[in-house]
């Protein structure tokens, strides 16, 4: 390839070289710009039913296609972030119903007080007021130790630690009792490794209080409509 | 008088076994000569001395047989009088078993000497001593043997605070210096008062490790006297801490002085200049009786019976020597020096030289060959023993890979290889034999560096000189008849036409090129000033060249202690 | 025939392997006495283990077998993994952990002389990670039967809960992630508590049988006091600093000498020669270091105990620390001289 | 879409023009390369390589048009040197530019000499003095021992004598393991 | 064909891209926690380095060398990014789970290395054989650091195969009580088996090279005396 370069350099000025480069650069880049603008719309459709169908399945982890008939991504409110969820950006509630009757809720929460920061939830409350399944969306808990929370993570593939919510309601457990053993509460931990299962355990249990208390109102929202929470 | 003098400590050292006490028993003896004195030319630091000598040649007690060759270096002499039989190559006593050129001298038994003045060193300039000193062959007798007359220069200020003399003799079993500084006393310090005098020394410090206290005492005795007779109190006797290696130059003025002489300084820079004892015994007998340096006070100790100190003549087999001290039957090797810095000799019939202060006779049971080298575990101990303040396991882990860049880097130079590091090292490795290894292959690189560099520089020279030839040629070619045009043309041809082998083209080219040039040579002279010589005035300019190489090469292992 | 010198002062790897395993056995005996004796089967299971791999690594290695497998270091490395892993562990998992220090973090890197890291924290690190749970569940101090640990150690798992509780750092650590526990910090470090009144009960003998052994190894010169000094006053300066500032929320001084494995490390861990730093400056720099390193993870860390984390953190740095304290060499420091 | 087209296009420009006249203005000249390669060459410009001299080798190894096992003067040490500045595979000395030799020097037998002045043309160093029809004699310690004064010479009066050692150049050893590996099986 | 041979035999053992030139470890090691991922990205990376081996030998005439470097930059990432559209569309929970790591081939020195070394001087075919060769090299690598992490770590092999080919799943090969060892999936873990497999690769070509030098040894000894061989050939 040198050969040809120290012609050029004998032949051509700077400037002609520059423009030279220049103008192969520009052809090179409109024409894979051009390659990748084609991709992109030649794929877009199926890259957001992709989009949808991950939604779903996260949904699905706690509140199982077969329980409801609406379509729930239509009926969906916005949350803005309630300190009772511990959220900092706005998210989606999902209304599950069945023949227009309230089934569920299906919203995300967080645990600040996780070992190494942040846990994300997603739950379902069903419209008794009883936890239908918790699962952990995001964690950094520490391999082996804490990350138990996470049912993928969990020694335990038959009866997974997180599995112990499922079901569980204030009726069942009185508030009171929703804590951890070590806090005297009803709910196990790991010994060694308290601190993840505590924050989750008493994340739950601030959501559930919250969609408790605002269960009717989030039912009975119109769709794609905004939560406020009362003024205090 | 030692109570008033501070003392100051150097880093590390160790505390072997002494093993003093065996040779001290009796007074110095007078060893006979041997059957043959085998004298080497080249006993010193410096320049090899010239042989003065043929073979058949009658020589007398203390007739010159070596003549110093230039300044840095000492001349030799006949040890006792006889014929000269041989001027040969024969083994030194050295650990490579290798031989050089020697003085091979059949004593007549009359012991005969030459004519001998003493030398008034007050009436004459300094040059003129340091002359006479250095055609008497007195070098440094702790080991070193660097002749003394360069060091009897007080350096810039012409003068000094401070004149050490080493006594304090810190190898076990050595006593050489113990047993002369009790028997001869005063003689060492009338020569140190002549090297007072020449270095205009303000006060002169005389350490001896404390573990000599008859060689205190006598020398005590003999400063006192020298004090009275001169009305000061300019000589001091100290009783320095028995550590290996106060002996050491630099670790003794140390010591005296708190003064941290660095590598590849001069002492006298820092007002202090070192001595052994035995030198200043050496410089009285040189300059006030006018005999030159033909023997010594030699330790024949280790695996023998009867340890002594032997009065020996230079040439005296080291065989001859150790046969007189009833060597034990399981006696295996001979060092030359002490246990700790000593040089193993490739056998015992090597010549007792200036360097040897001892004659150790070896054995399995006295020194057992060590336990298994195992790996460095960077336990540090050799760094606390190191009196160089060296971290002797880094400088370990680069010789032995031949990292030689970085072994510099961590001083490998300022090691003065006195053993302390080997002798603690718990994992037995023979850390001095690294450090040996990675020294000489480093001045052999630099020697082959600097040759390489003079032979580039020459070739780079002689294309230069080629090229203009050419150019001159080209344009008196262009100039002359057609015939020469058809040469040219020829030329040109033969140098554009692809040859078969290489070889054979670069040897048509040589012999075209070589016909080219004598036809110029008749036409003009040469520019180049070296083939203007003749090959004898060549020789001889190189020859000397070489000589200078030589010593600047050998003077830099040997500056290690003890001088 | 050698060179010069030609006799050796008597000294050897193996004396001084031998005396470091002395110098363990005070802590040791607070050990057994406060934990149960299931620290010596530890101890032993390392042992052999340790022996067994050495002697495999020096066959395989080509190494005379004899000469290295009796110059004792191997079991330092042992006693040192048996004394840092719980003394309940599962017999693989300290079989294992010594496995990996012989194996791995020794003869990979070329055996004696050659690891870069110290062979116990590597195994220590490397098995808190793969299983910080079992690594983190210590015996309680009331339940020391040897057959309960026996079983504990060797299958039965499910006692293990009744004869388990936190170490006093594990503690601390849970009682700091919690706000509303905080105030606990005090009761946690009282007079009354679960714990004794400095360290932890038990621990805080334990670490002063290790101070005992320690001042053996600086009497017998095998360690100079740089290293343990500047890792205790440095442990000792940052965590008093935090304790003063907040001690509702630091633990002070006293706590942190005297609880997990602070002490040992002092004397035992940081001070291994061939790992560390080797000047005197140097070791006053990584000692330190690993103070400060440790006292962080163990604060902010996500393990129990951050002295194996800090140890092989400053592992990697003591060439280059090395390479930045040099002492001066004789003639080359200021003192007095300098050409006139 | 359009706008980030528009942004790639003008990167390009920009870009182009500027990489085009970077690579005119600042081109490298010269080669600090083939110093360094010439200063681990011995220097002998014996010519053994197949170049005339150590500097058109270093310039060719440079260049990549010569291997570096071509220097037998340099050795194995010099082979390794070059491997590790230029970071390519060791490779043992190649059998056809010669073997590695003892370090000797020429030594003219002075009887034999006719003063026909072809060495001293041959000689890469001027290490020979003489003039014609004069005795030629080396000057030992400026020969760097490339023997091609060897082929030129019309008597052969020129011989190559290894440089033996002395006292003064005599080398410590590389201090040997005392401990020998544990037998491995015989293969 | 030997010129194919060579290429074939550099690209997956004597200029191994990862076990002989270190090269693209980012990926390697962030991805290689199981089988199916390393695989998988593996997969894609060969992908790339084809096209773009391709593509940059089928326009090197057309590129300047003072511009080479930006060229071969913007066809690399172009030819990445329509590979990570079309993981996105066609694989989606595999494009979840190698998230940045398939942008990140962009980076991947291997495929700039080969593009500059080989497919700019060589032509279309010998430049998409050496795409695919250095690819597989780097696949099987990959592939081998996800295996043993997978199995020393969490006792199985294959898991999460489902995402690609949703009937099968991945096979539990230790027993179900195998405790894990936590470490080999970690990032640690990643640097313990690599290091490994270039040790082990290394030990090999020491061998092989120690053979070599018997058989030349052999040979030297046995060609001047023209004795019948008692060695093995």
């Amino acid at each position: 390839m040198s050969g040809p370069i120290e012609v050029a350099h004998r032949e051509s000025s700077v400037l002609r070289i520059s423009v030279r480069t220049a103008a192969i650069l520009l052809a090179f880049t409109l024409v894979f710009t051009a390659l990748m603008a084609g991709t992109y719309k030649a794929t877009e459709p199926m890259v957001a039913a992709s989009a949808l169908a991950e939604k779903l399945r996260l949904i699905g982890e706690v509140l199982p296609p077969g329980q409801y008939d609406n379509d729930l991504m239509a009926d969906a409110i916005t949350l803005p972030p309630v300190p009772a969820l511990a959220l900092d950006d706005e998210t989606r509630l999902w209304r599950a119903r069945r023949n227009g009757v309230p089934v569920a809720l299906v919203f995300e929460a967080a645990a600040r007080d996780g070992y190494s920061g942040r846990i994300g939830l997603i739950l379902a409350v069903n419209a008794n007021g009883r936890l239908l399944a918790l699962r952990v969306t995001s964690h950094k808990e520490t391999p082996g130790l804490g990350d138990y929370i996470d049912p993928k993570k969990d020694k335990n593939k038959a009866l997974p630690w997180i599995a112990q919510f499922s079901n569980m309601g204030f009726d069942s457990v009185p508030p009171k009792k929703w804590r951890v053993k070590k806090d005297g509460g009803r709910f196990d931990q790991m010994s060694g490794a308290t601190i993840s299962a505590r924050a989750v355990t008493n994340a739950s249990g601030r959501a559930l209080a919250w969609a408790m208390e605002n269960r009717d109102k989030l039912f009975a929202l119109p769709p794609n409509s905004r939560f406020e929470e009362k003024e205090p | 008088m030692s109570a008033l003098q501070r003392l100051f400590k150097f880093h590390g050292g160790v505390k072997p076994a002494y093993n003093k006490e065996a040779s001290t028993g009796l007074p110095i003896a007078v060893a006979p000569a041997s059957t043959l004195l085998v004298i080497p030319l080249h006993q010193s630091i410096g320049g090899m001395p010239r042989p003065l000598v043929k073979a058949g040649e009658r020589v007398l007690k203390g007739q010159r047989i070596g003549g110093a060759d230039g300044n840095a270096s000492s001349a030799v002499h006949a040890s006792t009088s006889g014929t000269v039989v041989a001027v040969e190559m024969r083994l030194m006593p050295h650990t490579s078993g290798l031989a050089a050129l020697c003085v091979v001298i059949e004593p007549d038994g009359r012991d005969e000497w030459m004519e001998r003045h003493p030398f008034d060193y007050r009436s004459a300039s300094p040059t003129q001593t340091r002359d006479y000193l250095r055609d008497a062959g007195v070098v440094g007798l702790g080991g070193a043997v660097f002749p003394t007359h360069l060091k009897l220069n007080p350096g810039k200020q012409g003068k000094l605070d401070t004149l050490v003399l080493n006594g304090a003799e810190c190898e076990p079993f050595i006593t050489c210096d113990d047993v002369l500084m009790r028997e001869r006393a005063e003689t060492i310090l009338k020569g140190a008062v002549i090297m007072r005098e020449l270095l205009a020394a303000g006060q002169v410090l005389i350490g001896i490790e404390d573990n000599k206290p008859e060689a205190i005492a006598a020398m005590e005795i003999a400063a006192r006297a020298v004090n009275q007779a001169a009305g000061d109190s300019a000589m001091k006797v100290v009783a320095v801490p028995t550590r290996y290696p106060a002996g050491g130059a630099k670790q003794l003025i140390r010591v005296l002085t708190g003064i941290e002489v660095p590598h590849g300084k001069r002492s006298t820079d820092y007002g202090v200049q070192c001595f052994n004892v035995g030198t200043a015994y050496a410089v009285y007998e040189a300059i006030a009786l006018g005999q030159p340096l033909l023997s010594r006070i030699v330790t024949v100790a280790g695996n023998v019976s009867g340890a002594r100190n032997y009065e020996v003549l230079f040439g005296t087999s080291m065989r001859d020597l150790i046969a007189l001290c009833d060597p034990l039957p399981d006696s295996d090797r001979v060092i030359m020096g002490g246990p700790m810095m000593g040089l193993l000799m490739p056998s015992d019939d090597v010549p007792v030289v200036k360097a040897t202060n001892c004659v150790l006779v070896g054995s399995k049971k006295l020194f057992p060959p060590p336990p298994p080298e195992m790996p460095c575990i960077r336990c540090g101990e050799c760094a606390k023993a190191c009196p160089s303040d060296l971290q002797p396991f880094e400088m370990y882990w680069f010789s032995r890979a031949r990292i030689f860049g970085k072994a510099q880097e961590y001083n490998l130079f300022d090691c003065i290889e006195c053993g302390c590091c080997a002798y603690v090292c718990p994992s037995h490795i023979p850390l001095v034999d690294y450090y040996r290894f990675a020294k000489s292959e480093i001045w052999a690189r630099e020697i082959e560096k600097e040759a390489a560099d003079v032979a580039r520089e020459r070739y780079e020279f002689r294309l230069l000189r080629e090229e203009r030839e050419k150019q001159e040629k080209a344009a008196k070619l262009a100039a002359k008849t057609a015939a020469g045009r058809e040469k040219a043309a020829a030329a040109l041809a033969e140098a554009t036409k692809p040859a078969a082998t290489p070889e054979e083209d670069a040897k048509k080219a040589l012999i075209a090129a070589a016909l080219e040039r004598a036809k110029a040579q008749k036409e003009q002279v040469h520019p180049e000033n070296v083939s203007n010589l003749t090959s004898e005035q060549q020789a001889e300019v190189d020859a000397i060249e070489a000589r200078r190489a030589e010593i600047r090469e050998m003077a830099k292992p040997h500056l290690r202690q003890d001088d | 025939m050698n060179n010069s010198p030609y006799f050796l002062k008597p000294a050897s790897v193996q004396s001084v392997m031998l005396r470091v395993l002395v110098a363990l056995l005070p802590g040791i005996a607070a050990y057994v006495w406060f934990f149960g004796a299931g620290i010596l089967v530890q101890i032993v299971l390392a042992s052999v283990t340790a022996l067994v791999a050495e002697a495999v690594m020096l066959k395989l290695r080509g190494k005379p077998l004899m000469l290295f497998l009796s110059d004792g270091s191997a079991l330092v490395t042992a006693w040192l993994i048996a004394l840092t892993f719980p003394s309940i562990a599962p017999w693989w998992l300290t079989v294992l952990g010594t496995l990996l220090a012989i194996v791995v973090a020794k003869h990979l890197y070329g055996g004696l002389g050659q690891n870069p890291f110290n062979p116990a924290m590597v195994a220590f690190a490397l098995m808190i990670v793969a299983y910080p749970l079992l690594m983190s569940q210590w015996p309680r101090v009331d339940a020391t039967d040897f057959a309960v640990q026996w079983q504990a150690i060797f299958g039965n798992r499910q006692i293990l809960d009744a004869v388990t509780m936190a170490t006093p750092l594990d503690a601390l650590r849970t009682v700091l992630r919690d706000p509303e526990q905080r105030a606990m910090i005090g009761g946690l470090l009282g007079t009354k508590a679960t714990f004794g009144n400095v360290g932890g009960k038990g621990w805080e003998w334990i670490a002063a049988g290790y101070f005992l052994g320690g001042l053996y190894l600086l009497q017998q010169r095998i360690i100079t006091w740089h290293m343990p000094a500047a890792f205790l006053a440095t442990l000792c300066v940052i965590s008093g600093a935090f304790a003063l500032h907040d001690p509702e929320r630091f633990a002070g001084p006293g706590f942190q000498l005297f609880t997990g494995g602070a002490m040992l490390a002092a004397f035992f861990i940081v001070t291994d020669p061939v790992s560390g730093a080797t000047t005197p400056r140097g070791k006053l720099i990584f000692a330190g270091g690993a103070a400060v390193l440790t006292w962080i993870i163990r604060t902010f860390g996500a393990y129990p105990d951050g002295i194996a984390f800090a140890v092989l953190l400053m592992n990697i740095a003591a060439p280059l620390i090395d390479m930045y304290t040099q002492p001066p060499v004789f003639g080359h420091k200021d003192k007095r001289g300098g050409p006139p | 879409m359009f706008e980030a087209i528009l942004v790639m296009a003008f990167g390009a420009v920009v870009l182009g023009a500027a990489l085009g006249y970077a690579a005119v203005r600042f081109r490298v000249e010269g080669d600090p390369l083939v110093e360094k390669i010439d200063a681990i060459l011995p220097q002998t410009q014996c010519g053994q390589c197949g170049f005339p001299g150590c500097k058109p080798y270093a310039q060719a190894i440079a260049k990549g048009e010569a291997e570096i096992n071509q220097c037998p003067p340099g050795g194995e040490e010099g082979i390794h040197k070059l491997a590790d500045l230029l970071g390519r595979e060791f490779k043992p000395l190649s059998a056809e530019h010669g073997v590695e030799k003892p370090k000797s020097v020429a030594l003219i037998d002075e009887q034999v000499c006719i003063g026909c002045t072809l060495c001293i043309q041959a000689c890469p160093v001027d290490a020979i003095v003489g003039a014609a029809k004069q005795m030629h004699t080396v000057v030992a310690p400026l020969c760097t021992g490339c023997e091609l004064c060897l082929p030129p010479c019309p008597v052969n009066c020129i011989t190559m004598e290894p440089i033996g050692e002395s006292v003064e150049t005599w080398k410590w050893k590389y201090p040997v393991f005392k401990i020998n590996p544990a037998q491995r099986e015989a293969k | 064909m030997s010129a194919y041979k060579e290429i074939a035999w550099n690209g997956i053992w004597k200029q191994n891209s990862i076990l002989a030139q270190l090269l693209g470890l980012c990926p390697l090691l962030a991805i290689s926690t199981n089988f199916v991922n390393a695989t998988s990205l593996g997969l894609a990376t060969i992908l790339v380095m084809m096209l773009s081996n391709f593509g940059i030998s089928a326009l090197r005439a057309f590129i300047p060398y003072e511009i080479r470097i930006p060229v071969f930059i913007l066809i690399i990432a172009a030819l990445v990014t329509v590979v990570d559209l079309l993981f996105n569309a066609f694989l989606h929970d595999m494009y979840l789970v190698l998230g940045i790591f398939i942008p990140l081939i962009v980076t991947n020195c291997i495929v700039l290395a080969r593009v500059e070394a080989f497919a700019a001087k060589n032509g279309l075919r010998a430049a998409t054989f050496d795409g695919l060769m250095m690819g597989i090299g780097f696949v099987w690598v990959i592939a081998l650091l996800g295996a043993v992490r997978e199995l020393v770590g969490q006792g199985t092999l294959f898991s999460g195969i489902e995402m690609i080919f949703p009937t099968l799943s991945g096979i539990q090969v230790l027993p179900e009580g195998y405790p894990g060892f936590l470490i080999a999936i970690l990032p640690p873990g990643a640097f313990f088996v690599l290091g490994l497999l270039i040790a082990g690769r290394n030990w090999l070509d020491a061998r092989a090279n120690q053979r070599m030098r018997e058989q030349r040894i052999h040979h030297q000894a046995e060609h001047p005396t023209d004795h019948p061989s008692s060695a093995p050939a």
